[in-house]
């Protein structure tokens, strides 16, 4: 019948499309073929700066789960972005922002940098907030050979040269909240993290530490992140009884924890908490309850130090404002100063010569959190350590500060309990 | 065709402690219009509820040497028994041929299912004649009139060559022309399967029922042919003393069921 | 014994909760075969309900018991509105319903998010519930026996609604048979509106418990739809007790797993539990004939 | 239903037309890269307007198997840019530790393929058999798929070592030997998945105009009155069912190298629900309805989702409200409204649900 005729017609037209199309794409390189795997195909760049402006992009979730968090993270971005062109801009240049929506979904994140690179040909990114975001941009802007600015503080073993980490690395939050933890002596510890990577990471290091430390592991909890209730766990807490609980909770999760905490007649008198994703933004939503224990960060409101002030003055009167000023918020703010720092040393908004300038001299500007400077290496900055008691206003009196700055080690290079077998896996890896 | 006979013996249905069918036997040949009467309630469309599977039932419904009762609908199906509902159920969305169709494919292949039908099956052209539904070959069935949707579903038992064909109600809502179209329909099928109706209508199984079985409240009444029921005095009782009141006590049925 | 005691105290207290989540859910589940997937997000209005009292009655001992009530009839009033724009033009499609009610939900939550400070809202607990009773050894937070008690005070309230007054025989008669019950008389559509509300209530109640329990944010109910709805499907459509009894195995199962596993693990073989016991028994715990669409 | 299945057919030649030559000239790298990931979800759509539109089984859960296909091919992609080492987030857990079991066949690219096929085939297999055997459906069904989602997304979420965790899998150089960076190659991987979504289509076209499409239908409409015409319509549905998973879990593949990155956000609730929205939008049972729904809804996202994304936010939750209130056919079933507005037409057919639920009453 005709049917069937026609049918076979339009399938073999449509095979032979096919086939067609995929022996003229197929001729792209293939493994092995070094040349190509090189990364010559990185489009060239198509940032013009030529006008009075220059494009940045932000990417943050404005929508979905993520949203609780990142939306300070943006609003303060757009704050540094006003300041800045108030004061001149960039090389003269005003920033032109292009605001993305990350939407808490990772692949979210990898098409929208790509949008950002290759339609909006904005110079550099900034934003993001989880590791998942983070991973998922990675591959895109190396591909691309872009630039992003990470402001949260994270698990470490990373490096890459188009992203620059303005939050703490592990030996910058984690490590120190351990030495103020052996400084008061203390002998037994308990784990209770959300369920993803940058708890598990943190506690696998953390382990290797405590076990130098001579501090006791006494159990170890974990729950996945959208989940509130702790009481089960809590239960176990209680019962182990530990010198402290180290706490790597992220989000929501964590006014579960504390809640379950207080009830079940835990204090920090006895059983105190060190906490490393609780700041001036999370504290409230806790009440009292959380009064008393520690977090371990590198800016607090409460710290002293030339910029700060003027930071949290600024970020009062800013529309969006939620009033107070934490950690993240600060690396996202300093985050576009360092990139004004770089561009200036360079004196060009192109990567290559932005990341040569970084490498060239060591880039140094007056944060909120005091002076800070660039590893142009490994393209992190080196941070004070502070660990701060919640008082009963939800903000944090300074208890312990680090006699330095600490210079940023994301491959745990300095540490000696760190096997050498693991850094050199990850870093093969990453190579 | 077959001299298979549906034969049932002491069927016993049961809905939470209510008996609804309390040990009924009848049975039904090729060649004749088998009707089975009685008031709302009475426990006939259970009767073939459970024959088809529907609702479980004790007892023995056999049809030839092999045994209903226990197996699963779709089995009992393809051992050859077919029905329809009070309320027609064609399927509204597909045309008159796709019904029939797929009511002739219990005997295809299952992979001829992954083929687009080409034609039309002569057992499906046969039982469009014989229903006088040829004209209607491509009409939805859903917007057909209720009547045509009667004869679409036992023209689907047709072309699904069912040896015995359960009809309940099938000329509810029908005119007076058309029941005569189906009472007619009905004895030329019957000449070769068996055919069993559950009918309200008094008028329609006068006038074309072979042999007749009278339920009441869940027992056989009365058995026979049509004079020889008329004339039994406990079908007369049944029928003029009790109907009003047999509307209620199905209600009271249905309220039951709660708890 | 501390090993048996506390999994089995707190997966009470979770299960008490879950209840909380699911009978509203159960109620217009079972009444009306709507699968309302913006039930989380009811539960999250009442938290947010809870929160605005605590603004105006500053005491949380006397703002709790207040905000009850409060969140009742609040997140009742949002169901209220959902059944009469909504939901009564749909009884022909439940299973529409269900995604109808998922972009009710999307749009809660995002409306949630633009109101109020987007990391959460602090819920404090009253003072009377600070503290332990000392059960065999574990120190049980007395949070934990409110919820309990919360949750049996709304279950007894709704089984004797539904037993003494006329509205709540009106809605079993509709459960059990709809039909029947128009042609006796029952205004079905006031029946269902009531039932709506009543259902959306009774989760505005458990934002209450769920907001003396974890954070109180646009995200927070999300979290308890889909565990709600397996209490619900394996209680038995309509039936209170199966509901109870399916909400408490529950909530044990998850914290004895919690207990052996990890928090992550505890929910997913909660999970596949309840499926796998719905395997078996598809119709639930208890079964009642009902013309139910499953 | 289709009458005339040359119409159908140039429409999906047009659409290969559109897809395989226009869209490659005409869409610049981005948009073509989008398009692919949106094609991924149009294969998925596919299947689902086969098991949902079709069949009227709401899955609410093909996360699952758009997990199956995209992590079989994540782990093959993982092990290819590899190498000999063990990957790298592996490492820190358990640095000594050889490669998980389950990973290692993942390593021959023949595996991988035949898993993509196979495995959603096996899994769809079991839990439909199990589910419609116990005549498991409605509410009850897409409440228990979608909790199946979730629960497969907090496991790869909580077993970091195993399956990368929340982060998920990212960062692949190669694809069956292509270097994935080359735009040669990128245009390579678009027209496979391009290629892959004409053949999904011309699939269930040949489906839907075949015997088991009627009977698709009727056992939506009636699944009781199957019975009585001798099928068993688990089986009927069955079918379905796996097919819709193949094709999840195919779109699921091919997205990994589209997008670069597969993590537990893909499969869970939200992801599920969203790969419904596009169906839904498009005509939950027409043949082009549920791809371009996809399509549109993705384009929206990228779109709309930029410009203002509160705003996305709330159009995606009214267009769940709207379409299915107003359109529970979708934008596809808009030409036949305004010609039957023309040209009166008798009644709508009443409620699919009806027939079955008057059967399920028990009458005396």
């Amino acid at each position: 019948m005709s049917n069937t005729s026609k049918r076979m017609r339009a399938l073999t037209a449509t095979g032979a499309i096919v086939t067609v199309a995929l022996v003229l794409a197929g001729c792209g390189a293939r493994a092995g073929d070094d040349a190509a795997a090189a990364g010559s195909s990185a489009a060239a760049s198509c940032v013009d700066t030529s006008g009075d402006t220059v494009k940045l992009g932000f990417l943050n979730s404005l929508t979905g789960g993520m949203a609780i968090s990142e939306k300070t993270v943006s609003n303060v971005l757009h704050m540094a972005a006003d300041e800045i062109n108030a004061d001149g801009g960039i090389l003269g240049k005003k920033i032109e922002y292009v605001q993305e929506d990350g939407a808490t979904d990772w692949p979210t994140f990898a098409e929208k940098t790509e949008k950002l690179l290759t339609q909006d040909c904005v110079a550099a990114i900034f934003g993001g907030w989880t590791s998942s975001s983070r991973k998922a941009v990675k591959p895109v802007v190396e591909k691309l050979n872009g630039l992003f600015f990470y402001p949260v503080q994270y698990e470490g073993l990373e490096s890459s040269p188009n992203i620059y980490y303005t939050g703490a690395t592990t030996n910058q939050q984690i490590i120190p909240a351990m030495d103020f933890l052996a400084a008061k002596g203390v002998k037994t510890l308990f784990l209770a993290g959300s369920d993803y990577v940058f708890p598990r990471t943190a506690n696998a290091i953390i382990k290797l530490y405590a076990a130098k430390l001579g501090i006791k592991i006494v159990g170890e909890e974990y729950v996945p992140l959208d989940k509130d209730d702790w009481t089960s766990q809590v239960a176990k807490i209680a019962a182990a009884k530990p010198d402290f609980i180290f706490n790597t909770i992220n989000g929501s999760s964590n006014v579960g924890f504390i809640k379950a905490y207080y009830d079940a007649g835990l204090t920090p008198a006895k059983t105190p908490i060190i906490s490393v994703s609780i700041a001036e933004e999370e504290a409230p939503a806790m009440g009292h309850e959380v009064t008393g224990n520690f977090a371990s960060w590198n800016y607090f409101q409460s710290l002293e130090t030339d910029t700060n002030p003027e930071f949290i003055k600024s970020w009062k009167a800013y529309p969006n404002s939620s009033g107070v000023t934490s950690d993240p918020m600060e690396a996202a703010y300093i985050s576009m100063y360092l990139y004004k720092a770089l561009v200036e040393a360079a004196g060009s908004f192109d990567v290559d010569a932005v990341n040569a300038a970084a490498k060239a001299k060591p880039i140094t500007f007056d944060a909120p959190e005091g002076k800070v400077t660039l590893d142009g290496e490994n393209h992190h900055i080196s941070k004070p350590g502070h660990i701060g008691r919640i008082n009963a206003d939800n903000q944090f009196d300074i208890v312990w500060a680090s006699d330095k700055f600490i210079e940023p080690d994301p491959y745990l290079e300095g540490y000696d309990w760190f096997p050498a077998d693991i850094r050199k896996q990850l870093t093969d890896a990453a190579g | 065709m077959t001299d298979a006979s549906l034969v049932v013996t002491d069927l016993r249905v049961e809905f939470s402690g209510f008996v609804a069918v309390g040990g009924v036997s009848f049975d039904a040949h090729p060649g004749e219009v088998r009707f089975l009467i009685g008031p709302n309630g009475a426990g006939k469309t259970t009767c073939i509820d459970a024959i088809t599977g529907l609702t479980k039932g004790t007892g023995s419904a056999r049809l030839g040497e092999k045994e209903l009762l226990g197996k699963q609908v779709h089995k009992i199906v393809r051992l050859g028994v077919g029905r329809t509902f009070q309320t027609a159920s064609v399927f509204d969305e597909l045309t008159v041929l796709q019904n029939l169709d797929i009511a002739a494919g219990l005997h295809r292949p299952s992979i001829s299912l992954l083929r687009a039908r080409r034609g039309v099956d002569p057992s499906i052209e046969r039982a469009l004649e014989e229903t006088g539904l040829t004209g209607e070959l491509a009409t939805p069935a859903g917007i057909l009139s209720h009547g045509q949707k009667q004869w679409l579903e036992i023209a689907m038992l047709l072309v699904q060559d069912a040896k015995v064909l359960l009809l309940d109600e099938p000329v509810a809502g029908m005119s007076q022309d058309e029941r005569t179209a189906t009472g007619e329909l009905l004895q030329r099928i019957a000449a070769k399967r068996i055919v069993l109706v559950v009918e309200h209508d008094m008028d329609f199984m006068r006038r074309f029922a072979t042999r007749v079985t009278v339920l009441h409240q869940g027992q056989v009444l009365s058995q026979g042919t049509v004079a020889e029921v008329q004339a039994d005095p406990k079908v007369q009782e049944v029928y003029l003393g009790t109907a009003g009141a047999a509307t209620t006590a199905a209600m009271a049925v249905v309220l039951e069921k709660g708890d | 014994m501390d090993a048996l005691i506390a999994p089995l105290l707190n997966g009470s207290a979770q299960g008490a909760l879950l209840l909380l989540a699911a009978l509203g859910l159960s109620l217009t589940f079972g009444q009306m075969g709507v699968i309302n997937m913006a039930h989380g997000e009811f539960l999250m209005i009442g938290a947010f309900a809870a929160y605005l009292v605590q603004q105006v009655i500053t005491a949380s001992n006397l703002s709790i018991p207040v905000a009850l009530p409060v969140a009742f009839v609040v997140a009742g009033l949002f169901g209220l509105v959902l059944e009469v724009t909504i939901i009564r033009r749909m009884y022909r499609r439940p299973l529409d319903t269900l995604l109808v009610t998922v972009g009710v939900g999307l749009i809660l939550q995002q409306a949630a998010l633009q109101i109020f400070p987007s990391q959460g809202v602090p819920v404090e607990k009253p003072r009377w519930l600070d503290g332990q009773l000392t059960v065999l050894g574990y120190n049980w937070p007395l949070r934990q026996l409110f919820t309990i008690l919360l949750a049996t005070a709304c279950v007894a309230a709704l089984s004797a609604w539904l037993k003494y007054t006329s509205f709540g025989r009106r809605i079993r008669a509709t459960v059990h048979n709809r039909d029947l019950a128009e042609t006796s008389g029952i205004s079905t559509r006031t029946i269902d509106r009531l039932t709506f509300f009543v259902g959306s209530g009774l989760a505005g109640v458990a934002g209450v418990a769920a907001s003396l329990i974890g954070g109180t944010n646009s995200q927070m109910g999300a979290q308890y739809i889909i565990p709600a709805f397996l209490v619900v499907a394996a209680g038995g459509i309509g039936q209170l007790k199966g509901t109870i009894v399916a909400a408490w195995a529950v909530g044990v199962a998850l914290a004895f797993f919690a207990y052996w596993t990890t928090g992550s693990l505890a929910q997913v073989l909660a999970f596949i539990l309840v499926i796998v016991f719905l395997q078996v028994r598809p119709q639930g715990l208890f079964t009642v004939r009902t013309r139910s669409l499953a | 239903m289709t009458k005339k299945p040359w119409i159908s057919l140039s429409g999906i030649g047009l659409f290969a037309v559109l897809l395989l030559t226009v869209a490659p000239l005409v869409l610049s790298d981005h948009w073509l890269n989008n398009l692919g990931k949106y094609c991924c979800w149009a294969i998925a759509a596919v299947g689902i307007g086969l098991a949902w539109g079709r069949g009227g089984m709401l899955v609410m859960g093909q996360g699952v198997f758009f997990a199956l296909g995209a992590y079989a091919m994540a782990m093959h992609l993982t092990l290819e840019t590899a190498g000999d080492r063990v990957p790298g987030f592996m490492v820190l857990y358990d640095p000594l530790a050889p490669l998980p079991m389950f990973w290692e066949p993942f390593r021959s690219a023949g595996f991988t393929l035949a898993a993509i096929v196979l495995l959603p085939v096996v899994v769809a297999g079991i839990l439909g058999y199990a589910l419609f055997k116990r005549r498991v459906k409605g509410a009850y069904f897409a409440i228990l798929t979608q909790a199946l989602a979730v629960a497969l997304a907090t496991l790869i979420s909580s077993t970091i070592r195993e399956t990368g965790g929340d982060t998920g899998l990212s960062d692949f150089k190669y694809f069956f030997g292509f270097v994935l960076n080359d735009p040669a190659n990128r245009l390579m991987v678009y027209l496979i998945v391009a290629a892959l979504l004409i053949v999904c289509l011309l699939v269930v076209w040949q489906f839907y105009r075949s015997r088991f499409g009627e009977l698709l239908i009727a056992t939506r409409d009636a699944e009781e009155r199957v019975r009585f015409l001798g099928y068993d319509p688990a089986n009927v549905k069955l079918v379905a069912f796996v097919v819709s998973a193949l094709m999840a879990s195919i779109g699921g593949a091919m997205f990994v190298p589209i997008v670069g990155i597969i993590t537990p956000a893909e499969i869970g609730a939200a992801a599920s629900i969203l790969m419904i929205a596009g169906v839904a939008l498009g005509g939950r049972a027409s043949l082009f309805g549920p791809a371009l729904g996809a399509i549109a809804v993705g384009w929206g996202q990228s779109s709309l989702g930029s410009t203002w994304p509160d705003g996305w936010t709330y159009i995606l939750g009214l267009l769940f409200i709207v379409v299915i209130l107003f359109l529970p056919n979708g934008l596809s079933s808009l030409p036949a409204r305004f010609m039957r507005r023309a040209r009166p037409k008798p009644p709508e057919p009443p409620a699919p649900a009806i027939a079955a639920v008057e059967l399920e009453e028990v009458r005396s």
